[in-house]
């Protein structure tokens, strides 16, 4: 497995969409701040719902865009000291991570709802598709 | 003048992902739209309910901002504008 | 640092009361299940409240009875799929793990859902606590 | 009767972890606190509230299970049960 090292900035944000895979390692101790006692992670999975592989799709600088917004976003609205997301396009097997989210904050609640903010969010509004590819159809969920 | 077209997910297998498309000066979001089905059936059927209707679930963007399509498809086009055509999103 | 190789049953638990550090790529590894979409982490980490160290002291047995049960009572409440929970004791410093809880789901509701209610049961009903150590002070909190 | 006495946390630095404790046949949980209490002024101070009295943050558990501390003081201890004296927990 390969692994993408992130290179956030000295905030400890980072956001990335890749091919690569990641490692939640990594991503937890970029984030990791002296003043931040709870770390939330989101990590979404290519599920087995019959399917061979799954196709994601990503329309690249607006999606960083929103992801950005939307980082920000949470950032102030629950007072987190940093947030990393990376979200992987391309041709993914059951099993393999589809997106991870991040949230460092000082205390547990901030933590948990700033993550859960962020991944309706990206569901919600982040232009990037999925196609899951059967043995037999395909189709664009 | 000439505006780049891009289109991902379902739209980009009938549209290609990215194309520049040569427009009348003066040409709207609905002029662009109009071309497309013109010159590509899988594409009128995919994206309109009926003719200059488009299906409800379409999204645009228009240098990468979200316009709404009910309303602003007289907005008019300039020379480099980028527009996508976009399924729903579905990430995460 | 040291990591421990988490060892979990065929179905994916693991509850570990340890003085060494862990991976969350390796909890998360363990965790996976094909049926699972969702995977939420909650980390807690000594948090920089002007302490020097932290010690952490179990009533390992009584607290490893507590976090099955805990473990049981959230797999069914929220379809969980897999949970892995390691919460370590000794002497820690600042940014230093403490405890790790991840919950597989098929679905993100019941990982977020899970991994919220394990970590409120285990502080307020574990036989676990902690000791701030300042420059000049101890204190249980 | 032997028990084994186990304090954590703030109880441990004054009792000590673990210890055994020869005891009266038919003593009680609440005869094993006084015990500790008589020979122990750190403790008395630290758990009672006054004389008789525990603090009602103190917990105990027999045999790694809870009890109420202020219903069961009176419940018989028996040969090899594992007493435990515990300050509110704060794991996580």
């Amino acid at each position: 497995m390969r692994y993408s090292l992130p290179s956030p900035g000295a905030d400890g944000r980072l956001i990335k969409i890749t091919e690569e895979d990641f490692s939640l390692d990594e991503m937890v101790r970029a984030a990791k701040r002296n003043d931040a006692g709870a770390v939330v992670t989101f990590l979404g999975t290519v599920r087995d719902d019959g399917i061979v592989e799954m196709e994601l799709e990503a329309y690249r600088e607006a999606a960083q865009t929103m992801l950005e917004h939307i980082q920000e976003e949470a950032e102030s609205r629950f007072n987190l000291k940093s947030v990393q997301i990376i979200h992987r396009i391309g041709l993914l097997s059951v099993g393999d991570n589809i997106v991870a989210i991040v949230c460092a904050a000082g205390h547990r609640d901030e933590a948990f709802q700033g993550c859960r903010y962020i991944i309706e969010e990206l569901k919600s509004k982040v232009p990037i598709w999925k196609k899951e590819i059967g043995k037999d159809e395909e189709r664009w969920v | 003048m000439l505006v780049k077209v891009m289109a991902f997910a379902s739209f980009r297998e009938i549209l290609g992902r990215e194309r520049e498309l040569e427009l009348k000066a003066g040409s709207t979001v609905g002029d662009l739209l109009d071309v497309l089905a013109s010159t590509n059936r899988r594409f009128k059927e995919a994206a309109f309910e009926e003719p200059g209707q488009l299906r409800e679930w379409v999204l645009l963007m228009i240098n990468k901002k979200r316009i709404d399509p009910f309303q602003d498809l007289g907005a008019e086009l300039h020379e480099g504008d980028e527009i996508a055509i976009l399924p729903p999103v579905a990430g995460g």
